[in-house]
């Protein structure tokens, strides 16, 4: 399963680089010339210039063969040089990376940090105002854009209450808006799944028969009803890991936060080829990892997953 | 009062709207070890007393009556009361056992969360059903039906209860399981604990040997002890369902034709999924037109499978299947025109019809293949034949009963005029009334069309009493 | 049930605060001396002085022969004066003496050598002026040119040939490590954003009053604004106008303005038949409310474009010059004139060919994609249909050269070379040498443009000068090969922790070496 | 829609009238959404211009009405395309089996892999904006869910005797499939495809937002937040409008089918 997995991964990964490859070369446009732009700001621009960028970095080349090049290298872990910075692409994609990563748990966690106690709390007293204001909550924040949350966040605490600092990421409280931002997101929807799964586990009948052999309700629920829950549970917040990449691009634009993101949309306008396959790849292994440490929680939490082979 | 005795006086069970569903019922175990069984078709309201004694009913439901046990009253009103006796002097041993045990926790936690277990307990009552001791690492999707449903008896074993609500306990369960079930039961007894029993098997009934109380609509039509009652049933409803058990069928139907003309014939047969070992290897035997040939075995040898593969529905991994003769394997061409000449009767008749459609419709689409002006004629000719109503046409399949539904599923195939039916367990979900029903109407299909018939089951009974040839599926394979 | 949730609550709160604690990788950073922090919008996306030379002049970082002084002007920097033989062939410069590199290493006449012959073939406004050797002699710098060309000392402020040590070169002669001779130093880079900048205490002249600063691009305007806002920078470049007044009532930040050399201007291919007749272009100009849309969108009523240089460059803006007038009728009449008929749509054609076409620009600078809307409903109204492309700078380049641009909207800096010709001519002389620019008019020849552009950079009479330069500015008004829009005015929202904020219009230099933390 | 309670029914109603009232309103209104009066630019509310003017002198409450169809049905259009695409090639891959089972549900898990917003980042770099990379780029982030959902609902219709004996009466593969299967994975799917449009409104906007959206000045709710943001303290009604408008649609949407659970079916994994 776990080769299967990391094959697929893999699979996965070597597409979506071809693709990001086929599309920035199909995109319209002469890709010398937005490399020269990004090197050199959109004044006085120069077309021998551009020509001369293409000599340089081989981009006149046939695109099958550049392709292939890229292959070979990356086959011997090189991921190459940006064509605009002409620094190594792998050195730049740790930083945003880390960065994008350290974006990435703190949302999510700070969502499930909230979801977990007030989704439990909602199945619990199912009607009570704790289901009811949730509900609310949920309706209201799936129905919001994450951009519309995150100007309020901004205007609200970075420049009402000049609380936190509004973009950029030099310490940890350049991480709270953008955070709060993608957990208030991530939690519309977990809230609501928590509490339809605890639900659904405490209604099961096995929680009722665990109470026949002398059970106390909370006992049954904790013994029987918290790994249960939990199954379809963590598959679910791994999904949202996964597909928190989504929300980077706009959120990371909105707190011009460096992270990969960013890096990937400004490399794709200007054109950076390697840095553009290399900011796929890394967000294509980094999704089939995710699902990679989902299948293994999920495999660790079911036993009917990992007891099918013996 | 003494304080073995236990008596249960339901005054009613009333729904939402306060009407009575269930009641009065009485039932009372003077000493321990003493046995009650409910029985009664589906619907009858059996399950609802099993439920109000443990304070379990439904949430619109309400009971009125009282329980006396070790020498307490307790209302049945009030379920918080009748809760507080789990474990300590009721205990449930539920149907579907799937259902009640935890998918991801190990048997031997589940038994340990059991007031009052210990190893010495559990080990004891694991060795008393004849469970071996590894049954207690197992998780229950490990497990078969049959273990699953003792380790649930296990569960009362090690309580305290001196009372056992046991539901369904053979439900779904072949022979040999249903007699450890049985032997389970018997088990309980002998410790001196008192039983329910809800169950539609009057064998389980009857080899019980307890005060039987019989159920209809809600209310108890005859109880007393069972031999006397099977003996000697007073009551008319309680003749007709004894009468419709397979046992009590009339033997050796008028039927001796001899056949010459081979149906199906299945030639050298293996079949097995990739991985596994395969189900059945080199079985051979043919089915002429008029002849019923049972396929029989215990839950989960492949009666089913075969009965596929001879339809066509899975391809054998070696040998020939052949219809008159033809190998549908090989031919392609012929195979269509014979495809719908042969035919399944499901195990649950209602599951042919989509639910999302009207039973009509199921029956227009027919027009496909037979043409419209067929279709109508045969129609009409059907619905009189099964003594059905035309208005069925436009319900859908959760709007009519059981009994209706196996008889619109037979019909739905006689439209197509078959050569051979595969009947897949076609008792094993029903009332016993109407289980007796369907086996007439198959009798006289043989008898009247000459169609052959292949009937799946794993009740012996009612094969020994209908069918011409056997073909017992065991380890080995071997054809009879 | 309620101790379920009570733990899950506890055991959250707990990992809710292991989280907030663990990243003091980042606290370090925040306990370091106090620095000024800059924000400008443009990212720097290599160290080579031709690319992104602009941001470590900015920064205080590099400098050159000569510079530019925020009057307009050209002052000696490195050189401390120069001259120039009579037929202005021959320019030598006497460098300063005991100033050294950020490195220590002394600056020689040799190294500025170096330096000068490594940078040149990359610094493309310099083909402009024909060098044929440099040489060093003593404490000299002598450029040998093969043409006359007056405007040397300007041309040497471009920051594409600031001076960079000989340890700042790599082999293959490109810049490996920015050691240059400015009051600040480099302290660390992070392409294409950060750059932390520290104390060149060998500096020649005025020291730096901070001893690091930090210099950072942000290239959204709005959340430049917003950093305004929050007071989360202490000199913020480029405030979009709209923000403008919410920070100057919020009390965070000073917000400083002044009128830039920029112009923000229409670029028509005049080859196309909707351009090809100079009627068209001028009615086009006279259906544009620049007045409105300076009020409204640059939100300063002085920034609507007279001609095509703004008054800060005294020397190229004539007072006198026949103004842009906002004249619908006039414009109608014109059309009507050059034979371009009002269809039932409103849309003009003539021949056969409509009279619309694509106006493509760059969000940037986000006025510019406002402007174009507002173009849109303007042109419309005299019947030309105009549809709105938004890219980058590179797809105007690339539609002119396909032939596929029908007006390009660009906005130019007129005075990088303080002296005007050098835009002049890469932007409107076709054919040229000097013309090092793709960006510039598209298909319009003016014979006597050329041959004035060519005389003025060898001449050395300032009184023949003044005159072209009149004449070159009323070929333009006339003809208008560019159709000017609005100026520019940088705003800068400045911290009012800091002192001695120097507001540099020519965008030279952010003087970051003259702040001080106020008491 | 069957069921519910009288103030699900109740939402249901008040629901369907906004977005009715939303898809229609501009078509009695009279005027130019593009007519533009620099002079006006940032005029207040007034009852004939309810939202005022924005930066160009546009009338907002004009705009906002114009966009209401172009964003309800672009978003509509996104969900149908992923939709249609969804269910067939889950249906599909759940009639076939096998190889042709394996290798279309990788691609649908390729195609979770790739987001949404980059996909249509690029096909609007590679296409130009306008709706056709919007359309493309959010349907192909839409689809997988409905492949997903409908392969497994498809799986589970497939294995009921009711197929199987349709199969032995020798039925058409098409007429098994229209017959026996697309309803009930039509009822599975049907209510979170209906809220998937709420979702698709919020990625249209999103796009506009980024500037990827409809060309200007066409009106487009996000692409008028994103032009409205920097005057936010001067012009706030004319900012919150369009807010307003992307909120309530999408709440409207949510609350179609609003049952126990649905609300947390849309973002499920399958």
């Amino acid at each position: 399963m776990i080769v299967g997995r990391l094959a697929q991964t893999a699979l996965v990964a070597l597409t979506l680089v071809t693709m990001c490859f086929v599309f920035v070369h199909t995109l319209p446009g002469d890709t010398a010339l937005r490399i020269a732009e990004a090197r050199g700001g959109s004044e006085f621009l120069n077309v021998g210039k551009a020509r001369e960028i293409a000599a340089e970095e081989g981009l006149d080349r046939p695109i099958l063969l550049q392709y292939g090049e890229w292959i070979e290298r990356i086959a011997t872990g090189d991921l190459g040089m940006s064509l605009v910075t002409r620094q190594p692409v792998a050195s730049e994609l740790w930083n945003r990376g880390q960065n994008t990563l350290i974006l990435g748990i703190a949302g999510w966690l700070a969502s499930y940090l909230v979801a977990l106690p007030i989704g439990i709390y909602a199945a619990l007293r199912p009607h009570g105002w704790v289901d009811k204001i949730s509900s609310f909550y949920c309706v209201t924040m799936a129905s919001l854009p994450s951009f519309l949350m995150g100007i309020g966040l901004i205007s609200i605490f970075a420049l009402s209450l000049r609380w936190l600092p509004p973009a950029g990421f030099r310490s940890w409280e350049h991480l709270i808006l953008p955070a709060a931002t993608l957990a208030l997101g991530l939690s519309a929807f977990s809230i609501r799944l928590i509490r339809d799964t605890v639900r659904e586990v405490n209604g099961a009948f096995f929680i009722t028969f665990a109470r026949t052999k002398g059970l106390t309700a909370s006992a049954a629920l904790r013994e029987n009803g918290s790994r249960n829950a939990a199954i379809p549970i963590v598959a679910f917040a791994a999904l949202q890991f996964a597909a928190v990449v989504d929300g980077f691009i706009m959120i990371e634009t909105l707190f011009n936060f460096p992270g990969l993101g960013d890096l990937l949309v400004s490399s794709m306008l200007s054109r950076d080829v390697p840095m553009v396959m290399g900011a796929g790849l890394v967000a294509a292994v980094g999704y089939g990892l995710v699902n990679l440490a989902a299948d293994l929680a999920s495999l660790a939490l079911d036993p009917r997953l990992s007891q099918r082979g013996q | 009062m003494s304080d073995h005795r236990i008596e249960f006086q339901l005054d009613e069970i009333a729904d939402a709207d306060g009407h009575r569903v269930v009641g009065p019922v009485s039932l009372r175990w003077e000493a321990p070890g003493d046995a009650c069984v409910l029985i009664g078709e589906t619907g009858s309201g059996k399950s609802l007393v099993a439920q109000s004694i443990l304070g379990l009913l439904p949430p619109d439901f309400q009971a009125r009556g009282s329980v006396w046990i070790k020498g307490n009253r307790i209302a049945l009103e009030n379920e918080a009361a009748l809760r507080a006796q789990w474990s300590t002097t009721m205990a449930l041993v539920p149907q579907e056992p799937f259902r009640a045990l935890d998918p991801t926790m190990r048997i031997r936690r589940q038994l340990m969360q059991v007031k009052g277990s210990d190893d010495r307990r559990i080990d004891a009552a694991l060795n008393e059903l004849d469970l071996s001791p590894s049954v207690g690492k197992a998780y229950p999707f490990q497990l078969s039906g049959g273990m699953a449903q003792r380790t649930l008896f296990a569960t009362a074993l090690i309580s305290d209860a001196s009372l056992v609500v046991a539901d369904e306990p053979t439900k779904g369960l072949d022979e040999a399981r249903a007699a450890q079930s049985l032997a389970a039961l018997r088990r309980l007894r002998a410790e001196g604990r008192s039983v329910l029993v809800i169950t539609h098997d009057l064998h389980l009934a009857r080899q019980l040997d307890g005060t039987t109380v019989v159920m209809k609509a809600g209310e108890v039509v005859e109880a007393a002890p069972a031999q006397e009652l099977f003996a000697n049933p007073r009551n008319a409803y309680s003749r007709d369902l004894f009468q419709a058990d397979p046992s009590n069928w009339s033997n050796g139907t008028a039927h001796a034709k001899a056949q010459s003309k081979t149906v199906a014939e299945l030639r050298d047969v293996s079949f097995g999924y990739r991985v596994e070992a395969p189900l059945f290897e080199n079985l051979s035997f043919t089915i002429d037109a008029g002849q019923v040939v049972a396929v029989t075995g215990p839950s989960g040898i492949g009666k089913t499978t075969l009965g596929d593969v001879l339809l066509g529905l899975h391809r054998a991994t070696s040998g020939a299947v052949l219809w008159e003769g033809i190998d549908i394997a090989a031919t392609r061409g012929t195979v269509p025109r014979l495809r719908r000449k042969y035919q399944k009767l499901h195990q649950d008749p209602a599951s042919v019809f989509a639910r999302h459609r009207t039973i009509g419709q199921h029956f227009v689409d027919l027009a496909d293949v037979i043409g419209g002006a067929k279709l109508k004629e045969r129609l009409d000719q059907l619905l009189e034949r099964m003594k059905l109503s035309a208005r069925l046409m436009e319900r859908s399949v959760n709007e009519i009963s059981g009994g209706e539904a196996q008889r619109l599923a037979l019909m739905r195939i006689l439209m197509l005029d078959p050569l051979l039916i595969v009947a897949d367990e076609p008792s094993s979900r029903v009332d016993p009334i109407v289980q007796r029903d369907v086996f007439e109407l198959l009798g006289s299909l043989r008898d009247q069309q000459n169609v052959a018939i292949v009937l799946i089951s794993h009740q012996p009974r009612v094969v020994s009493s209908f069918a011409d040839k056997v073909v017992p599926l065991d380890t080995s394979g071997e054809r009879a | 049930m309620t101790d379920i949730s009570r733990r899950t609550v506890l055991l959250g709160s707990g990992t809710l605060a292991a989280l907030l604690a663990a990243p003091r990788w980042l606290e370090a950073q925040e306990n370091a001396p106090k620095s000024i922090r800059a924000i400008q919008p443009w990212e720097f996306k290599s160290i080579q002085p031709a690319e992104s030379g602009f941001v470590l002049n900015r920064a205080s970082i590099a400098e050159g022969l000569t510079a530019l002084q925020p009057d307009g002007s050209v002052v000696p920097c490195l050189a401390a004066s120069w001259t120039a033989s009579d037929d202005a062939k021959e320019w030598r410069f006497v460098l300063r003496e005991g100033i050294v590199f950020h490195d220590g290493t002394p600056v020689t006449a040799e190294a500025v050598k170096a330096s000068m012959e490594a940078l040149l073939p990359q610094a493309r406004r310099l083909s402009a002026v024909h060098i044929a050797s440099i040489t060093a002699e003593g404490k000299e710098v002598v450029f040998h040119l093969e043409k006359p060309f007056g405007p040397l000392p300007a041309y040497l402020c471009d920051y594409a040939i600031s001076v960079y040590a000989p340890a700042a070169f790599g082999p293959d002669g490109q810049v490996a490590q920015v050691i240059s001779t400015g009051p600040f130093k480099v302290d660390a880079i992070e392409l294409p954003r950060r750059l932390s900048l520290v104390r060149h205490d060998g500096y020649w002249g005025e020291k730096p009053v901070v001893e690091r600063a930090e210099f950072e691009a942000v290239a959204n305007g709005e959340t430049r604004a917003n950093m305004a806002l929050a007071g989360d920078a202490d000199v913020i470049m480029n405030i979009p106008t709209p923000s403008v007044s919410r920070i100057a009532s919020s009390g965070t930040m000073q917000v400083h303005e002044v009128i830039n050399p920029r112009v923000h201007a229409l670029y028509p291919d005049c080859g196309k038949p909707q351009f090809s007749d100079v009627r068209t272009r001028r009615a086009l100009s006279l259906a544009i409310d620049r007045t409105a849309i300076a009020k409204t969108i640059m939100r300063n009523a002085d920034l609507a474009a007279t001609q095509l240089f703004p008054p800060v460059m005294p020397d190229w803006h004539f007072d006198d010059l026949p103004r842009y007038d906002y004249d619908m009728a006039a414009a109608e009449a014109l059309l009507d004139d050059a034979g371009w008929v009002k269809g039932p749509d409103g849309i003009r054609s003539k021949d056969g060919v409509r009279f619309a076409g694509t106006i493509r620009t760059f969000p940037n600078r986000p006025e510019m994609p406002v402007i174009a809307a507002a173009l849109q409903a303007m042109f419309k109204t005299v019947g030309y249909e105009l549809a709105i492309s938004i890219g980058e700078a590179s797809a105007i380049v690339e539609a002119k050269q396909n032939g596929t641009l029908d007006i390009g909207f660009s906005s130019r800096h007129l005075a990088i070379v303080p002296d005007g010709i050098a835009v002049i001519s890469s932007e409107f002389v076709v054919e040229d040498s000097r013309n090092q620019s793709d960006t510039g008019a598209t298909n319009w020849r003016n014979e006597e443009f050329d041959k004035l552009c060519d005389a003025y950079y060898g001449e050395t009479d300032e009184k023949v000068r003044a005159t072209s330069r009149r004449r070159l500015t009323e070929i333009l008004q006339e003809d208008l090969p560019a159709i000017p829009i609005v100026w520019y005015s940088q705003i800068f929202a400045v911290s009012d922790r800091v002192d001695g904020f120097v507001n540099d219009p020519f965008e030279q230099r952010l003087y970051l070496d003259r702040l001080s933390f106020k008491a | 829609m069957k069921g519910g309670t009288p103030m699900m029914r109740r939402m249901q109603v008040v629901s369907i009238t906004v977005l009715a009232v939303a898809a229609s309103v501009h078509l009695i209104l009279p005027g130019d959404p593009n007519a533009q009066d620099l002079l006006k630019a940032f005029e207040g509310p007034s009852l004939p211009h309810p939202f005022g003017f924005d930066h160009l002198g546009r009338d907002v409450f004009l705009r906002v009405a114009h966009a209401a169809p172009r964003s309800l049905g672009l978003a509509a259009l996104c969900v149908v395309f992923a939709y249609v695409v969804g269910i067939a090639l889950g249906m599909i891959a759940a009639y076939r089996g096998g190889f042709v089972e394996a290798a279309l549900m990788r691609l649908v898990d390729l195609l979770l892999a790739f987001p949404g917003i980059l996909l249509a980042l690029l096909l609007a770099g590679f296409l130009g904006a306008g709706p056709g990379p919007i359309l493309l780029g959010i349907s192909l982030g839409l689809m997988p869910q409905f492949a997903r959902l409908s392969r497994a609902t498809a799986g589970q219709v497939l294995a009921e005797p009711h197929v199987e004996a349709a199969e032995m009466a020798g039925f058409r593969t098409t007429a098994i499939l229209r017959r026996h299967v697309l309803l009930p994975v039509i009822r599975s799917t049907l209510p979170i495809g209906i809220l998937s449009i709420g979702g698709a409104i919020l990625s249209v906007s999103s796009l506009g937002f980024l500037g990827l959206g409809i060309r200007p000045p066409t009106p487009e709710w996000g692409a008028m937040i994103s032009e409205m943001m920097p005057y936010i303290s001067e012009a706030p009604v004319q900012l919150a409008a369009p807010c307003i408008a992307i909120f309530l649609s999408v709440l409207a949407f949510a609350h179609l089918f609003t049952t126990e659970r649905s609300t947390a079916v849309a973002g499920r994994p399958s």
